[in-house]
């Protein structure tokens, strides 16, 4: 069982086909597997149902395929960010299914794990709720929601080994750990491809079980949407004078 | 006369007890974290998935691999820890956050809150507030008293009902305007209650910009 | 003349194929780890929580933090991962363990299992047994023909209907028992079917020990 | 807010009381809170029900509470070692409750993270359905099974900072991660306690918001339930001849 691809085109080349459903890692631009999203680009596969918790920005990560039609509809929690998406949407050209971030990340993880359906209190007596199942459970009330399952994941890691374990880095884990298991195929980007064994087993976090395909992509250049800082002077004053209130 | 942003900001913080941990959202929330009180252990959440917020990073130090949930650049704690989006709104979901103080388009005296969408208006997402005010043990609202109109009118955000489309019902426990501080029985018959006037402002200002009936209650 | 509990496990290696994530049961499953042919890479699960378990530790290396689900001390690989319980269900539930080899108590011809309790003895429980049968992708059964009474007669295990309280219903593929071996359209309408002898035993004999409708396809 | 406490009596004194849910982390021998279990016993509290995959051996961890007939109820997935446990039972002094070890943990996992009921596959058509929702999605049955939520949660873990941060290792680690979620208060037994920051924060396998208490309890000796082992001589023989079918 080979699952190290020599590049994003080779390892999503069989896998691609128009009106699929594809989930997409990441949070912002962190965490992004954006080598594999330029080989769906370049694909031209068309009418995708994308679910990723935001659609990039204009030109970067989910922002590429938006600018090429290449996609119907989003499931998403938040997609501010993106003019392009925007106007399709206000043109009607693109589908949205807005989630609450939580309920999105969790019917990721239950279709991954073989639950078709749990109950939450989050979204009860909103828009999310409209058409869904309300429940009482010990005097409170829960929507029902289902499960997601996707044809295609694609993740990004900053540590995979040649099995298909995987290790995130910081806050670029957030949604990849779930959609890695949440798809007939996962493909995985990884920053740093080692051998079996270098990756501490305790630290794993997504066994290699599920992961099909591995691409090594060493880091050029990632983006910040938002830098953020404070000044050195700054901080020290802050040191100084802080906290009080 | 009203109370300035970090004014509002700083009374919030009054709401932290040590060994909280706490979700803070965009805008005058985030602020919340300059008025922490000095030996008072507060752990920030942020909802992409850690535990230990630190500040934003010196120039030339951020890491692309490290933002908060409105994806700005920010630094870790000695003690932080990171987790995935499932595990972190487990956290939210599961009544593990002591507080989530963030803003609001409106708020209703049964403690229904508006901050998600504007019919008519590009709608941009939810992102995690229905879980995080559906979730949080207890939640503080921090927002102007009233909304500015395009046509200099004002709005009151202080209602009987929201009229926008909900973010959650029967969730908001405080609100901290520019004018003054609410408490909201949100579970039960006590309504709202205005509790704190802000410096030079009078209760009869507050009933004049505000629709929501409400008893009051100050010290 | 029959299959020896290490035939057995032979032949079930033979549904193992390169690249197989594989959960073996107590008992004879347990053997087929001995089996895998050279070259193939098959790694096993261990539902406590762990993926690529290695064989027993050398005498004075066992680890008390390393067992498996049967509780008996056992090694890494470096393949290996570690995670929880819930994870290692999830797993299983989700349907990304390609194989499932375990033994029964009762097989029935619509692929109805029993494996974990009698009726008035002692239950001991059902540990993982149902997440596997519900959740694996292809569940093998490995287990004798027929069960031994005390009283020395013998009672048929491969069923047209199961006694015994269930484990699972419509989740075996195929059985193999100490005379042969047999598939089960679990989900469908095709049954039982023989379709391998053990060395030296005839269909006569299958056929005088079997409770179970079957067909016969032997090649 | 001091979370470690100089032993596990100190850590327990004000939160035992007769008839509470005390969740106890552990598989088989395998990563259980001994320690806290044994101040448990010494506390005589009694009324127990303890949720927890097994029940210990004679004389070793739940075993201790049994003995003491300070269980009353179990919530269980496996209980064949034990022989006090199969007597009381059989007496009829002790009720248990047989869950199938994927649905106990993620029962659990779900009373932690808010999810009040899910649905699975596991048990369709068995005792364990019986009483229960059974739904069908998408052609297939499911049964609905209710998430779980105790007063004290008891877990073992390696290393634990002041923080409450906690990891775990090896197969150690199995119901402890969601037993820590899925109670009022928890509290930890840690083999060695660190500084905040020891602990890398990528490899954290539970955040301290879980962990109400700790308690530091170097080791002793633990317990091999089934000590298995192969010799030097089988291994090479196995090495050489190994492998063909």
């Amino acid at each position: 069982m080979k699952k190290v691809y020599s590049d994003a085109t080779a390892a999503l080349a069989d896998l691609l086909r128009d009106d699929m459903t594809i989930m997409c890692g990441g949070f912002g631009l962190c965490g992004i597997p954006d080598e594999l999203i330029d080989a769906v680009r370049a694909s031209g596969v068309k009418g995708l149902t994308v679910i990723s918790n935001n659609a990039g920005i204009d030109g970067v990560g989910l922002g590429k395929l938006l600018e090429t039609r290449q996609v119907a509809k989003m499931i998403s929690s938040y997609v501010g960010e993106n003019k392009e998406f925007a106007r399709q949407f206000l043109a009607g050209e693109l589908e949205i299914e807005f989630n609450p971030q939580g309920t999105l990340a969790e019917r990721i993880r239950a279709g991954g794990a073989g639950i078709p359906a749990f109950f939450t209190k989050t979204g009860v007596g909103t828009k999310v709720a409209e058409g869904k199942e309300v429940r009482d459970f010990d005097g409170e009330a829960y929507v029902m929601e289902r499960g997601l399952f996707a044809d295609l994941a694609l993740v990004h890691a900053h540590r995979g080994d040649t099995e298909g374990n995987l290790a995130y880095r910081m806050t670029a884990r957030n949604f990849n750990p779930m959609m890695a298991t949440a798809a007939a195929v996962t493909v995985a980007q990884v920053e740093h491809l080692v051998r079996p064994g270098e990756i501490e087993p305790d630290h794993i976090h997504t066994p290699g079980i599920y992961i099909g395909r591995i691409v090594h992509v060493p880091v050029r250049e990632k983006r910040i949407e938002q830098r953020t800082t404070r000044k050195r002077a700054e901080a020290a004053q802050a040191a100084a004078g802080g906290g009080a209130v | 006369m009203a109370w300035t942003r970090d004014q509002m900001a700083a009374r919030a913080a009054r709401e932290l007890e040590d060994g909280f941990y706490v979700n803070l959202g965009i805008g005058i929330p985030t602020l919340v974290s300059n008025f922490i009180p000095e030996g008072m252990s507060v752990q920030l959440q942020s909802e992409n998935g850690m535990l230990g917020m630190g500040p934003f990073p010196y120039e030339g130090e951020e890491d692309p691999d490290l933002i908060n949930a409105g994806k700005q650049t920010i630094t870790a704690l000695p003690t932080t820890s990171y987790f995935s989006s499932a595990d972190s709104f487990g956290m939210i979901r599961g009544g593990h956050i002591d507080l989530s103080i963030l803003g609001a388009m409106q708020v209703a005296e049964n403690g229904d809150l508006a901050n998600w969408m504007i019919p008519g208006k590009m709608v941009k997402g939810m992102g995690g507030a229905m879980d995080l005010v559906a979730g949080v043990k207890r939640v503080v609202v921090v927002m102007e008293h009233v909304a500015r109109n395009k046509d200099g009118t004002e709005s009151p955000k202080l209602l009987k009902a929201c009229d926008l489309p909900l973010t959650g019902t029967h969730v908001v426990d405080l609100v901290i305007t520019d004018l003054g501080v609410f408490t909201i029985d949100k579970k039960g018959e006590g309504g709202m209650r205005l509790i704190e006037l802000a410096d030079g402002v009078t209760e009869a200002e507050i009933r004049a910009r505000t629709e929501a009936a409400y008893t009051v209650a100050l010290d």
